[in-house]
């Protein structure tokens, strides 16, 4: 662990990273306690400037609501989204990658060509479609990124159960007399962890952007301030108020450049023979 | 090759179909249809009207009729008729899709030269300030929203600047015609293909900066290097070559994927392309356009990787041969 | 001893990077190398062959780099030399050839074009000329069909052909000297011999100074002039083949001389008159890849070809025989790892190549296996207790006892018992082939399949472990199928042995046999092929 | 003085699905095709008709019979002339097969005769105080039934090249990009019209659309092609006017659907809290740039009988608070329906949301596409749902249909949604449609509306004012009460 983090620490991006993300994350946690009035308040005149009123020194949006507020439980619909939303897809694409995987043969070919008949239809256009026919909520938009993100996630595992399958440990547990499921469980997918960890990371930052961009087409959850909303709801006031998309423009970027930058700082970690290069 | 062509043709027929009928009841499973959307749009609407809309789509029937009538068209190559636009979804979709591929081909072609230029002078410049620079950059285009970016450069370089039009495939009712006209379509085509590819830029810059340096550890530069090469050759000879080979198969996948991919970009320059189609007629409930859509762009993302497979069969031996 | 020295390498000093296992790679080293001889460098992996022999041609990996010494080539110290200048010498006045026929040639060019290229960096010739010289090289090589194997890219070509197709463009300038870092490991023996053969001949032939890497004390008994033995970064004994093989001075040179397994094998053959716990008959299998669908042509490979033979209680027998030969695949099909198309495979009273399911999983009880290497084998992410304890505990033995008997196992095998609570990384090779061995053992089996259990172990533990096993058989009376390519391991070890070519057993009988009175040809050639058996080096081991 | 000649671009949007005005009469299709097609009469900007193919017309006294002369000079585009069987066709046939709003009108017509090539005459069951308001283009357009008569009318080749009587001709449409119509030379007014085309601009997204304005590409955003916020910017660039004149005709009315028959808001104090408690100044200035008007009840002020003289509801959270005290609200979430039409809308669902939460209404906004909201409504499916209708000029066009019983019926977005049922209320309805004076009518209206707002069926937003900005040098743009969708014969570009 120390030494994960002594290779972490090395790549100075990936520490930036870490502390953007933190931030992030408090801002989030804290925000019920910073802001007790629902984000939704319209507290003040419409576009009122950024630092015009030093209580709200981001401004105000088109119907006077805070624009501080708004980011800060935006970032808590962020994290939300993103990480559910992996989680299921992760949920989905381990266990159809390990099963492929590890069964290879006619259980291979079945779930691969599943996987790839989801890697053939336009995910994003799959991700709308999906969300607007079960209706935009928080539900069904967490769903549709899962259910378009889950097939890189099949295949990495795929990949890696198959080069792990034959390697001799794993041979020496089929010999032991160990289940399939055990030795899934056991000997094959904690091995996949590092891979998996790696692009879960980044699988966050893109489900963030996949959550901007459907609220940027309407089709956020109305009862849910996300940065995606506001962006949208921004856009059609981008002359009059720049800040109202600025803000939550910038706050996206970091968000998913910290969790790309953390991306690479776990595969440095985690991949000692990859770390050597670069730098 | 024929053979692997034919096999592969036979194996896209079958997906094409499946997805067909999964968009099918996805697609039937949401709330409304065409004949409420346009009963709602028309001002004033009663039960006869919708019922004679219904029965003019073919609504009317049990589900499985229809979609059995639908695959039928399909399988002679006829997409059906839009419900809305009131012209054969064919045409409707031939008549975007060329406005689709400029836009998602230049962007493709920009983001992959300037993305795999940019890679290989970043890894033969990595750890160095270019370097960092470069990949920062990559980092910062990846993580900029393409909505966003494309909000704020029809801001800057159409609205404030007015160097380059903000919206449209071309300039409407200036009758351009030949060279001029495509210079036009061209002025057009900047800032969506741009914002557009700099993702994918971004994208291709850090895969071919990885696969650079991945290749650039293999034993066979090390052997290159004692014959007395000059690193430039071994660069663009050794190592470049066989670190493309990664990235030709992420562009592969994702050229397919742009296709269907542009609806953001296209409704913000309002591009008349089938993404825009495909959103206008989700939200219009027009079954047959939307199916349409859903059919030619995964018709799209298989030709590409097939195209794709052929080319990697070209650049590596291994697989032509073997 | 010829004192012409072409290179002279004086206080050589290499750093490793920080946190590296240890701070130089090489340290205060010097030696000669003199015009026309071989000078073998030898030592265990690690001990910084490679890295003396980079410093040469500048190209040490990121990181590592030279801080002392010099390095004297005609005149000029190689170490202060700039990037362009070494260019300007590599390839041209040094030449290099590398252990992995496999990887040392790019995958996407052909044959042709990378001969011709050596000719191209240094601006000779025209292109026509390039490939001529190019065909002529291959020839000299001894390339079977030069004109079809000048047109061919890596793939197409086998081990033994890659690794010519380097010497072949290690010589296209006609280089003062010639680096061959361990060119002959990766090869099987018979091809490893022309190939030996194929470099000493070149040298006679071009009068080059060869500095050849090598782990392996036949190979240098087999060609070597002078040698140079190094052990964690330094130098530790040098002189002529001679002296240093007949005659070693220094106790690690001993060690690994004395390591060595012996051709001698016992007359007596022991465990014939003993009841069999394992009969094979006529086990079949044939792999078909990359066929189906898309693919008109599959590979199609006779692996196991009506192979059948028994074993005794106690008894070890050995299959040997060339890489690719299907040594591994009859110990797979015997565990049933793998599907065996036909044949029968009996183990105490059940037909293993019938069972399935939870009859499968007991049956395997009985019979366990050791792997070839120590890394991949013990999983990375489970404690050495667990690893030893999960065989039981998966047939319902309890945690407690499970891991008792680990522990006891451990001790048994000469590791402590403490062992149980760490990771498979915070041993060495050798303690984790151990560990192998315990796994193996919690099972309480009769036969045990050890497939290449010691190849990856250098020389020195290489010994260790044989003498384990050997200890550990007579102690519980198992029986052992011991796979393996090494003739001279074979020889400790088995009984009995059982030779292998394509797929089909060729000679079958007690060791001594085998090794003194051969009856097919193909054992003979294989026999033949050992490095340094001229020399006898059993010789030296007597005390 | 007009001059001849030039170009006309504008915005419309969304694309239309159609420019066939018999068959599909939703909003960008009236705005193109009121330029192909014609009706017989046109309306001022106080709804007093006007000639269009009609040159007069004669009601008789007993409110029975309307007789219409047509112009005699009258061409289709393809040239055939025009003549009272193409109006008997049209409004007989055609339209009472196809034009749901006609159809209901039409139900008070006995027979539609042609006594010669240009008379019409139109023969009523009992009289009918509007029927004079019902001939306008986007109600009653008038179809060639040379190409129609014994044709599937919705599959008919020619629906894709339209063929009208109007100053404009179809000439091109590329799907996605733009729709381009062309001076009509024959037309029968003599110099009419004076542009030479009309580009008709698709750009969907809005703020490309006042981007369009802004660089120059189009000239004339019709009411509602850009977003509200972006009026006060583009109206005080240079050479630009405005105006919100040609709305009066529909006098768009918004409001929100109350779910009568189930839920907190089957209540009466309920819906009238949703009333109070509503700062609809504040939507209005926030949202709607100033534009229109809070609306006082079910008639809109631009709409004939209109009284102010009403029960109205001030904002007054105290008050809304109060009556749901009295109620004995729970606290059950009512859900809200945004309509889903543009950003504008979104807010104001918004808003509401919070003005309702503010007296401790739990409000759940529902996020539907325009299919989704469509179904919703129809199947009686909400609690609360956003949405705008036109009036038509007439109380009894465009207001009866949404109070009055026999008008509930599911699958229809248009008539009696929040299901409301009043006796009176119908009799009063019924009553005035066939009184046939107009203080007769005036004074029942006013009845109505009194118990209207009383009852609060649904809750009423604001009159909406949908500017029209245009470059100052384009002249005679909007001229009747349905603007811009009347056609572009009278504008032209000084030069
Ligand atoms: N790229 C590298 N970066 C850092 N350290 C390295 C690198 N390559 C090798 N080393 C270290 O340098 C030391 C000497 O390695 P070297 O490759 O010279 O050994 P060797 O004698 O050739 O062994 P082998 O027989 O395994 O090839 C070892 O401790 C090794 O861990
Ligand atoms: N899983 C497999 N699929 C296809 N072919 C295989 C497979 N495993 C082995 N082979 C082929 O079968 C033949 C015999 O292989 P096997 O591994 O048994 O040889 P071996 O004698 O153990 O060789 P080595 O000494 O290199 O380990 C070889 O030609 C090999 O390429
Ligand atoms: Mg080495
Ligand atoms: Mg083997």
């Amino acid at each position: 662990m120390k030494d994960f983090w002594k290779r972490y620490s090395r790549n100075r991006g990936a520490v930036i990273g870490l502390v953007i993300l933190a931030i992030v994350v408090v801002v989030a946690i804290l925000a019920p306690l910073v802001f007790p009035q629902s984000p939704w308040r319209m507290v003040q005149r419409p576009f009122l400037p950024p630092l015009f009123m030093d209580q709200y020194p981001l401004g105000t949006d088109a119907l006077g609501r805070d624009v501080m507020a708004g980011l800060a439980y935006g970032a808590q619909v962020s994290l939300l989204v993103g990480l559910v939303s992996t989680v299921a897809a992760l949920l989905i694409g381990i266990p159809i990658g390990a099963l492929a995987g590890y069964f290879g043969g006619w259980a291979d070919d079945a779930l691969m060509r599943f996987t790839e008949f989801f890697q053939t239809v336009p995910s994003f256009a799959l991700a709308i479609v999906l969300v607007a026919i079960f209706q935009p909520s928080i539900y069904s938009i967490i769903a549709a990124i899962a259910i378009v993100s889950w097939p890189p996630v099949a295949r990495l595992v795929r990949g890696e159960v198959l080069s792990l399958r034959s390697r001799e440990y794993v041979e020496a547990a089929i010999l032991s007399g160990q289940k399939s499921g055990t030795i899934i469980m056991r000997q094959v997918l904690p091995n996949t962890i590092s891979p998996i960890i790696v692009l879960a990371s980044l699988m966050v930052a893109t489900a963030i952007l996949l959550e901007s961009s459907l609220s940027f087409l309407g089709l956020g959850d109305p009862n849910m301030m996300s940065w995606g909303y506001m962006i949208g709801a921004a856009r059609t006031v981008i002359r009059q108020a720049w800040w109202l998309s600025f803000f939550p423009g910038v706050a996206i970027l970091l968000t998913v450049l910290a969790l790309n930058l953390i991306g690479e700082g776990l595969n440095d970690a985690l991949n000692p023979r990859l770390a050597r290069k670069g730098k | 090759m024929l053979r692997f062509i034919l096999m592969r043709l036979g194996k896209a027929v079958i997906i094409l179909i499946a997805i067909l009928i999964l968009n099918f009841f996805l697609i039937h499973a949401a709330p409304g249809d065409p004949a409420a959307v346009m009963a709602g749009e028309a001002g004033a609407a009663d039960e006869k009207f919708i019922a004679d809309l219904r029965e003019q789509f073919g609504l009317d029937k049990p589900l499985l009729t229809q979609l059995g009538i639908y695959l039928g068209g399909v399988l002679q190559l006829d997409l059906g008729f839009s419900y809305r636009q009131q012209m054969p979804v064919a045409d409707l979709i031939f008549d975007r899709l060329p406005a689709t591929l400029i836009l998602t081909l230049t962007a493709f072609v920009i983001a992959l030269t300037l993305g795999t230029i940019a890679g290989v002078l970043a890894s033969a410049r990595v750890g160095k300030w270019s370097d960092t620079f470069i990949s920062t950059l990559a980092l910062l285009f990846y993580a900029t929203p393409l909505y966003w970016a494309a909000l704020m450069a029809v801001l800057v370089f159409s609205v404030y600047l007015n160097w380059l039009p903000g919206f449209g495939y071309e300039t409407v009712g200036a009758d351009h015609e030949g060279f001029a006209r495509l210079l036009d379509i061209a002025k057009h085509l900047i800032l969506p293909a741009t914002t557009l590819g700099l993702f994918f830029m971004a994208v291709y810059m850090r895969m071919t900066r990885a696969s650079m340096l991945e290749v650039s550890q293999l034993d066979f530069v090390k052997t290159a290097r004692a014959k007395g090469l000059k690193p430039g050759i071994i660069q663009r000879r050794h190592i470049f070559r066989n670190a493309m080979l990664p990235v030709v198969t992420l562009a592969g996948l994702q050229a397919g994927q742009l296709v269907g991919g542009a609806v953001l970009t296209e409704t913000v320059f309002a591009w008349p392309g089938i993404g825009r189609l495909m959103f206008e007629a989700l939200a219009q409930r027009d079954y047959n356009v939307l199916l349409g859509v859903f059919f030619v762009s995964a018709a799209m993302v298989l030709l590409f990787n097939l195209i794709t497979d052929i080319l990697y069969r070209f650049v590596d031996p291994r697989i032509r041969v073997g | 001893m010829m004192s012409n020295p072409v290179l002279s390498i004086r206080k050589l000093r290499i750093a490793l990077p920080e946190g590296a296992d240890r701070e130089f790679a090489v340290d205060d080293v010097s030696y000669d190398l003199n015009k026309g001889e071989i000078l073998c460098i030898v030592g265990e992996s690690g001990s910084g062959k490679s890295m003396s022999a980079n410093a040469m041609m500048g190209l040490l990996p990121d990181l590592v780099r030279p801080v002392g010494g010099e390095i004297m080539f005609d005149g000029i110290d190689l170490l202060t030399l700039s990037e362009h200048q070494l260019m300007d010498l590599r390839g041209r006045r040094i030449a290099m050839i590398f252990q992995e026929p496999m990887s040392a040639l790019n995958p996407l060019m052909r044959i042709e074009d990378q001969i011709a290229e050596v000719f191209e960096a240094h601006s000779l010739l025209s292109p026509k000329e390039r490939s001529a010289r190019a065909l002529e090289l291959l020839k000299e090589v001894g390339i079977p069909d030069p004109e079809k194997a000048m047109r061919a890219y890596p793939f197409q070509l086998s081990g033994g052909q890659r690794q010519r197709v380097m010497i072949a463009m290690a010589l296209a300038l006609e280089p003062e000297i010639l680096i061959a870092d361990e060119p002959t490991t990766a090869l099987d023996v018979t091809t490893q011999a022309q190939i030996l053969e194929l470099i000493r001949v070149l040298q006679k032939k071009h009068g080059m100074a060869v500095m050849f890497i090598t782990h392996d004390f036949g190979v240098v008994a087999e060609i070597a002039d002078r040698v140079a033995v190094m052990q964690y970064g330094r130098i530790v004994e040098a002189g002529t083949a001679d002296e240093v093989l007949d005659n070693p001075s220094h106790d690690y040179t001993k060690k690994l001389i004395a390591a060595i397994p012996t051709l001698a094998t016992d007359q007596a053959v022991a465990g014939i008159d003993k009841a069999p716990v394992l009969e094979v008959e006529v086990l079949c299998k044939t792999y078909v890849t990359g066929g189906g669908f898309f693919n008109r042509n599959p590979r199609v490979v006779k692996a196991v070809q009506h192979v059948s033979f028994t074993l005794a209680e106690g008894e070890t027998l050995g299959i040997v025989g060339e890489s690719g030969s299907g040594k591994s695949s009859v110990g797979r099909c015997l565990v049933r790892l793998m599907e065996p198309d036909e044949g029968m495979v009996r183990l105490g009273g059940h037909d293993m190549a019938k069972l399935k399911g939870e009859a499968l999983r007991e049956a395997r009880k009985s019979i366990q296996m050791i792997f070839q290497d120590p890394y991949a084998s013990l999983n990375p992410r489970s404690k050495i207790g667990r690893i030893i304890a999960e065989g039981p505990m998966a047939h319902g033995v309890s945690k407690g006892e499970a891991y008792a008997n680990a522990e006891r196992l451990l001790e048994l095998v000469g590791l402590d018992a403490s062992a149980i609570d760490r990771y498979p990384h915070e041993f060495s090779g050798g303690q984790r082939q151990r560990i192998g061995i315990a796994r193996a053992l919690a099972l309480e089996p009769r036969v045990i399949i050890a497939d290449e259990a010691v190849s990856a172990l250098d020389v020195s533990i290489q010994a260790q472990v044989l003498d384990l096993l050997a200890e550990l058989k007579e102690r519980l009376n198992l029986a052992l199928i011991f796979i393996t390519h090494d003739l001279r391991v074979a020889a400790q070890i088995c009984d009995r042995i059982a030779v292998m070519q394509k797929g089909e057993v060729v000679e079958l009988g007690p060791a001594y046999d085998i090794f003194n009175n051969p009856k097919s040809a193909y054992t003979r050639s294989l026999i033949e092929a050992i490095p340094g058996r001229e020399k006898d080096l059993a010789a030296v081991t007597v005390g | 003085e007009p001059v001849s000649g030039g170009r006309a671009n504008v915005v419309i949007q969304p694309e239309p699905p159609s420019l066939m005005v018999g068959l599909v009469q939703n909003g960008p299709t009236q705005m193109v095709a009121g330029n192909i097609y014609e009706g017989l009469l046109r309306y001022d900007n106080d709804l007093n008709p006007m000639p269009q193919l009609a040159k007069e017309w004669e009601v008789s006294e007993d409110g029975l019979t309307y007789t219409f002369k047509l112009h005699e000079n009258v061409k289709w585009h393809d040239g055939e002339p025009f003549t009272s069987a193409d109006v008997v066709f049209s409004a007989d046939q055609f339209l009472r097969e196809t034009h749901a709003r006609l159809r209901t009108s039409l139900e008070h017509v006995e027979s539609i005769t042609a006594p010669d090539d240009y008379t019409v005459v139109f023969k009523l069951k009992q009289p009918f105080g509007p029927f004079l308001g019902i001939f306008e283009v986007g109600t009653m357009p008038m179809i060639p039934k040379h190409i129609y008569e014994g044709t599937d009318y919705k599959t008919n080749e020619a629906n894709n090249t339209p063929i009208g009587t109007g100053p404009f001709k179809f000439e091109e449409w590329v799907k996605g990009s733009h729709i381009l119509l062309t001076k009509n030379e024959d037309y029968y007014e003599e110099g009419k019209p004076y542009l030479d085309e009309i580009y008709w601009h698709v750009i969907p997204d809005a703020a490309s659309r006042a981007v369009a304005y802004e660089t120059g590409v189009v000239d004339i955003l019709p009411g509602g092609s850009i977003e509200n916020f972006d009026v006060p910017r583009i109206t005080e660039m240079d050479n630009t006017c405005v105006t919100d004149a040609g709305w009066e005709y529909f006098g768009p009315l918004s409001w929100m659907w109350l779910n009568n028959r189930e839920g907190p808001t089957a209540d009466k104090r309920f819906r009238q809290a949703v009333m109070y408690a509503m700062d609809r100044e504040f939507a209005k200035s926030a949202l709607w740039n100033d534009l229109g008007k809070v609306s006082t009840g079910p008639v809109s002020s631009s709409t004939r009988f209109y009284t102010d003289d009403v029960n109205t509801y001030e904002y007054n959270p105290d008050k809304a608070k109060e009556l749901l005290e009295e109620m004995g609200y729970d606290g059950e979430t009512v859900r809200l329906l945004p309509l889903p039409y543009g950003e504008t809308w979104q807010r104001w669902a918004e808003a509401v949301k919070q003005n309702l939460g503010e007296v401790g209404i739990n409000v759940e906004i529902v996020s539907t596409d325009v299919a989704g909201w469509n179904q919703k409504l129809a199947e009686w499916d909400y609690d609360m749902a956003f949405t705008y209708l036109y009036q038509y000029g007439d109380p009894a066009l465009g207001v009866a249909r949404t109070y009055i019983s026999s008008n509930i019926a599911k699958g229809s977005q248009w008539n009696n949604v929040e299901g409301y049922e009043n006796e009176k209320v119908d009799e009063l309805f019924a009553k005035a449609a066939v009184a046939v004076t107009a203080e007769e009518r005036q004074e029942i209206y006013t009845e109505l509306q009194k118990i209207l707002t009383d009852d609060v069926p649904v809750a009423w937003l604001l009159e909406l004012g949908f500017p029209t900005i245009y470059r100052c040098n384009v002249k005679d743009l909007v001229t009747t009460a349905i603007g811009v969708n009347d056609g572009f014969k009278d504008a032209y570009i000084e030069k």
